[in-house]
């Protein structure tokens, strides 16, 4: 919805062609929830050229690619001020991210991308940031946190604002970013679990849609980045909408099967957008004239 | 997911021509676990000697075995698919094996239909006392695919 | 159209007035010539001038309706209430062979016959398509001296405009160009139709008016005749039927029986086949449907109907009705009671396939399929 | 030399260095485009259109992406070959052009290398239809029997048989050709074969032209839908989106069967999936016909299905072909070659969505 397709790189793959991955290295496996179901693959590109005609912006995701097992769509939770390396946080859900979560570091996969729009970072300049999410849709936002604390980066946002839930203290992803975030000035960080832990626990308890009323951001100038379970979304909306935020200023994200993700294998539409290359990122008002199909 | 059979029928594995030259084949031999696979066992301590090519898979009752097993190694490249149990009475489950019995008498009869080799896929019964059963059978199926040669029809075809 | 035509609106518009029903599945007039096609009408829509008299009959009605009663009955596994809502009722037009589907997924309980309520058509049998189209290319190139007819449509060797059936049975039909060519229908009727060994619909709630056409003879020598080929024969003639093959999944969506939420060519979590046109993922794909068939087919060939690419699949679904009925003395008919013959088993069965290393060699028994094997049993409580 | 006649046995001379396909059949009934290999070459001329469609040459089925061993990827050269065609319909290279758009580069900022190549190394001689069948509806959709969209050369019979003719004297009676030259790549192909040909005479032409204006003519008469979708496309598409809801998709889609034989015979539907397949480490990735109509097209990982019944599934297919595809490309992605209405087993007629909402199209002009 920001940056044009045309105006980011057309060639989403090796040599020219968008279905052949870039060789990477997986560097590091992070485990990041005590249900050890999310892990966070830090990969490193094989060749420079390849690095450097990765560029992208938060919001995008990529085809992470496991020869023999097929491909599948990450969001990239890395930014793009983290140039070494890129992150993908990954759900074991089905065959693709079980061989990846059976992977050892120094094994070598593929990466096609980037893919997809970004966040809208031209309207999100000079504005108050509000960001909502909640499990593991965290990853995108935080890209887009870290990218908007870079020191080069951070003058041209506002106030920052982030709530971030999950179920339990253990399922909190990226603890070593949030204890950070926590202590820093930039960003005012908010935390919370669905119900009380029975554990020490300084944050937040309460679901996210209430959590979000209670704490009541500002909407003056400001836009929402929402990332979360279709539940969470469901009911969180109507709480932006009562703070004042307009439709226009939520922006969400979606997920649809893909397998392509360049707009041409044909199933990840909703209507007439597809979801790899008009989305991943829509805002509400854009959502809410597309068929409920995702 | 990688630990899954039927991705595991790989004959591939198996080498298929010794340094002399002469073409071993390569079986699958799907064995129920209380009674075949305890006579390969058998046949094993005893040091009954059988070709070396067969690549055993233990199933808990020759009734588990389902055709699309029986496919997949032939698409995956082995010459010969052999799938014995306990013999009729002697079921570990008490019917297991009747039941398979029938399953079986149709998947020989049809895959010849389509013009598979009857050599290929063959069934039998094989007790824990049989160590010599176990191994003559073998040595039975081995020669049986040598005469018919290197297995063609369904396999796939990949790099 | 079939006389009949008119009972069986008369039936469904009873069934409608008696509110026994909430749907009807009959046929309704295709939009092709020699074709009629599935026609749904619900008791809301059956009020309306002109629904019920949608319902035709005639000898294009070949779809086997049973294929879409699951899509109503599903069965939910281990549902420990019991259901909230009742199960739609009903009123199906029925062939013998769409009957014989019911009583199938009756008893794979994928129907609940009581909400059923079969209307049956003693059935005289279907006029096959291909036949006719084949029959009048060939008329019109011995009629129209210096050249062939109009072709028609996806390859058809020519093309049919127009076609009438009359009361004594004979198909007339207009080419384009306006030629007429006519056949008795005995001539053009589907081979299972000819085939067919049970065309009276036994066990339908209301039987409209009519004889079925007199037994057939099963259609089995055409199957002893292919197992007398050689190996490398059936083999050769497997492999081009099977190079046409496009994975649309007709053959199994037309099935009735084919009821899986999840095909096991569809499982990605175990991945059995590819989702290619490779001859072996193809061959392994129909090998496996069929034997998927085995004790459960009604010979209705759907399958066969259903392939764009005009497969012969009716050879291999035949096959394995003869094997099941000659190792098991099985024949998925009428009965709710019989039980399956694989779900079942006799200490009587037939070992003679079986590799026995103290016998002679002989590569395990039954060889090529060919004939009855050694002994016959039958199955349990049939 | 834009318009040149060849006679028929010809016509395999054509061939050049690379591959060269035409109508054929295959065993059974079934008829596709079929590479031919040797000379002489048997070209079917009898044909009302092909059964499978003109994209499996260039969009085939199965198509090997690249190759692995173990975490080695070798990619696999794009085909670099020549093609001729001969004998498209010009409704199947109508849907040529409706495919280039969606394979281009500029369709959604990437391209398709596969199919971009092909049909660069490609000239495709379309056949002008001088007998449509009954279900051809190519005028509805913007098209024609002698359609000159996505061909390069377009051809005709000459003394083919009048359409309607009482004795029908064979499609291919006639032995000689007409070829009009459309795009640069035909005109060379002309030039490339000029003892091939010979010049065109201005009867010939008249009789070419007589014999598109009565076939199209014919077309217009065997099914005139009440609408004509390539003029009104924009009235399409307003008439289009609020059917999303509409509830007569459950009684159009009541009888499908869900099976992809529509989309798989359809010449512009393309979807496709990408599969891994490998026997231990080494394998290849292809790319493979897919269907929308199929539960397991859209279904998440974690098990949620945005399209979970037919009616959806189907309602998608219809709505790809008039709404979607008329947003993201400017037209339709159908040509009116009716093979979707004799490949269905149920007889499920896309004529009866058109019709459905030529209604509304219809209304706005009586309004107007």
């Amino acid at each position: 919805m920001n940056t044009s397709v045309s105006e980011r790189n057309a060639t989403a793959g090796r040599a020219g062609n968008p279905y052949i991955p870039y060789p990477v290295t997986i560097a590091e496996i992070t485990v990041e929830n005590e249900a050890r179901d999310l892990k966070t693959f830090k990969l490193v590109f094989e060749n420079e050229e390849d690095r450097s005609a990765f560029a992208y912006l938060p919001g995008q995701f990529a085809e992470v690619s496991v020869l023999g097992t097929g491909e599948s769509p990450f969001g990239i939770a890395s930014s793009p001020t983290e140039e070494d390396y890129l992150l993908f946080t990954v759900k074991l859900t089905g065959t693709v991210t079980a061989e990846l979560h059976a992977s050892e570091p120094g094994r070598r996969i593929g990466v096609r991308g980037p893919l997809g729009n970004t966040f809208p970072w031209d309207r999100l300049e000079g504005k108050d940031i509000v960001i909502v999410s909640g499990g593991f849709a965290f990853t995108t936002l935080r890209s887009a946190i870290t990218y908007m604390l870079a020191p080069e980066n951070r003058k041209k946002y506002g106030n920052i604002f982030a709530l971030y839930g999950a179920r339990s203290p253990g399922e909190l992803m990226y603890k070593k970013e949030l204890a950070a975030w926590k202590d820093s000035q930039d960003i005012q960080l908010h935390l919370a679990v669905d119900r009380d832990p029975g554990e020490p626990w300084d944050g937040k308890v309460g679901l996210v849609p209430n959590v979000l009323r209670e704490l009541a951001p500002k909407a003056a100038n400001a836009i929402a980045m929402v990332c979360g379970p279709p539940i969470m979304i469901r009911f969180t909306i109507p709480v932006l909408q009562e703070l004042g935020f307009a439709k226009e200023d939520i922006i969400l994200s979606l997920e649809n099967r893909m397998k392509c993700g360049i707009g041409k294998c044909g199933r990840c539409n909703v209507g007439a957008k597809y979801v790899c290359v008009d989305g991943p990122v829509f805002s509400f008002a854009e959502l809410e004239k597309l068929p409920p199909e995702y | 997911m990688s630990q899954s059979a039927p991705q595991h029928i790989h004959a591939e594995e198996l080498a298929t021509v010794e340094p002399g030259g002469e073409w071993h084949p390569k079986i699958v031999a799907f064995l129920c676990n209380w009674c075949s696979y305890a006579g390969a066992d058998l046949a094993g301590v005893s040091r009954l000697q059988y070709g070396p090519n067969v690549r055993i898979i233990r199933v808990p009752c020759s009734a588990r075995v389902n055709p699309q097993f029986i496919m997949k190694a032939l698409q995956n490249g082995a010459d010969g698919v052999l799938v014995s149990g306990c013999h009729p009475g002697d079921c570990h489950y008490i019917s297991g094996n009747l039941v398979a019995r029938r399953k079986f008498t149709l998947t020989k009869r049809f895959l010849e239909f389509f013009g598979i080799e009857p050599e290929r896929v063959q069934f039998s019964w094989v007790s824990a006392s049989e160590g010599g059963r176990f191994s003559e059978l073998m040595n039975r199926v081995i020669a049986d695919v040598k005469r018919v040669g290197p297995a063609r029809r369904l396999v796939k075809n990949l790099p | 159209m079939d006389s009949r035509t008119e009972e069986i609106r008369q039936a469904a518009r009873k069934l409608f007035a008696e509110d026994k029903i909430d749907l009807f599945i009959g046929f309704e007039a295709g939009t092709l010539p020699l074709r009629s096609r599935p026609c749904f009408i619900s008791a809301r829509e059956a009020g309306e001038d002109g629904a019920v008299e949608r319902l035709v009959w005639d000898s294009f009605c070949a779809n086997n309706l049973a294929a879409y009663l699951q899509k109503y009955h599903e069965n939910e596994p281990n549902r420990r209430k019991p259901r909230e809502k009742p199960y739609p009722r009903i009123g199906i037009a029925a062939k013998a062979c769409d009957l014989r589907s019911i009583v199938a997924l009756t008893k794979e309980r994928q129907v609940q016959r009581d909400s059923l309520v079969v209307v049956g058509i003693p059935c005289r049998g279907m006029i096959d398509r291909r036949k006719v189209e084949a029959a009048a290319a060939a008329g019109a190139a011995a009629d129209s001296a210096g050249g062939s007819a109009h072709p028609g449509p996806g390859g058809a060797p020519v093309e049919i405009l127009a076609h009438r059936e009359s009361e004594d049975g004979v198909l007339e039909v207009t080419l384009r160009g306006g030629q007429t060519l006519s056949w008795p229908r005995e001539e053009v009727l589907q081979a299972c139709c000819l085939e067919c060994r049970l065309p009276a619909p036994e066990g339908a709630d209301v039987v409209v008016s009519g004889e079925a056409r007199k037994p057939g003879d099963g259609g089995y020598a055409r199957i002893q005749e292919f197992e007398a080929k050689s190996l490398e024969e059936r083999w050769e003639y497997f492999r081009g039927e099977l190079a046409r093959c496009i994975r649309c999944n007709a053959c199994r969506q037309a099935c009735p029986t084919c009821w899986c939420k999840e095909c096991f060519a569809e499982q990605t979590d175990l991945k059995w086949i590819g989702v290619g046109t490779e001859p072996s993922d193809t061959m392994f794909f129909q090998i496996i449907r069929i034997f998927h068939q085995a004790g459960r087919c009604v010979e209705c060939d759907a399958c066969y109907r259903a392939c764009p690419m005009g497969i012969d699949l009716r050879l291999y679904t035949k096959k394995i009705v003869k094997d099941v009925e000659e190792a098991f003395g099985y024949l998925p008919g009428f009965d709710p009671e019989a039980a399956p013959p694989l779900t079942t088993f006799s200490e009587k069965d037939t070992d003679s396939f079986i590799t026995d290393p103290d016998k002679p060699a002989g590569a395990g028994g039954d060889g090529a399929g060919a004939g009855p094997a050694g002994h016959e049993t039958h199955a349990k409580g049939h | 030399m834009d318009r040149a006649t060849i006679r028929k046995e010809d016509i395999p001379k054509l061939k050049g260095e690379g591959k060269f396909f035409a109508p054929g059949r295959k065993a059974g009934d079934a008829t596709a485009f079929v590479e031919l290999v040797e000379e002489p070459a048997e070209i079917l001329y009898e044909y009302g259109n092909v059964r499978v469609p003109l994209k499996q040459v260039f969009f085939p089925q199965t198509e090997v992406l690249c190759e692995y061993d173990f975490d080695e990827i070798t990619e696999v050269p794009l085909p670099t070959e020549s093609i001729v065609v001969f004998g498209a319909r010009p409704c199947d290279t109508r849907a040529l052009a409706q495919l280039d758009a969606v394979f281009s580069p500029e369709y959604k900022g990437h391209p398709d290398p596969y199919y971009l190549r092909r049909r660069e190394n490609s000239v495709v001689i379309a056949l002008a239809c001088s007998l449509p069948c009954g279900s051809c509806f190519c005028t509805v959709t913007g098209g024609g029997p002698a359609d000159r969209e996505g061909a390069d050369i377009l051809a005709h019979e000459l003394g083919a048989a009048e359409p309607g003719a009482a004795k029908p004297g064979a499609a291919g009676s006639g032995d000689t050709l007409l070829f009009e030259a459309l795009t640069d790549k035909g005109r060379a192909l002309l030039e490339a074969h000029g003892e091939l040909f010979a010049e065109a005479q201005a009867g010939q032409i008249e009789t070419a032209q007589k014999a598109a204006a009565a076939a199209e003519a014919k077309v217009r008469e065997l099914n005139d839908l009440g609408v004509d979708l390539g003029a009104e496309l924009d009235a399409l598409k307003r008439n289009m989106d609020p059917l999303f809801e509409d509830s007569r998709w459950s009684g159009l889609t009541d009888s499908c069967i869900g099976c992809g034989a529509c989309t798989y015979l359809c010449p512009t539907c393309y979807c496709f999936d990408i599969a891994d397949e490998s026997r231990l480490y080494k394998g290849r990735r292809i790319r493979t016909w897919d269907s929308c109509q199929f539960p397991l097209f859209t279904r998440h990982a974690s098990g949620h299905n945005p399209r979970t019944n037919k009616k959806e599934r189907l309602r998608q297919r219809f709505m790809h072909k008039f709404s979607y595809a008329v947003e993201n490309n400017e037209d339709v992605l159908c040509v009116g070659c009716g093979r979707c209405i004799t490949a269905c087993p149920v007889n499920l007629d896309i004529r009866d969505v058109i019709r459905a909402f030529a209604k509304g199209i219809q209304s706005e002009h009586v309004s107007q």
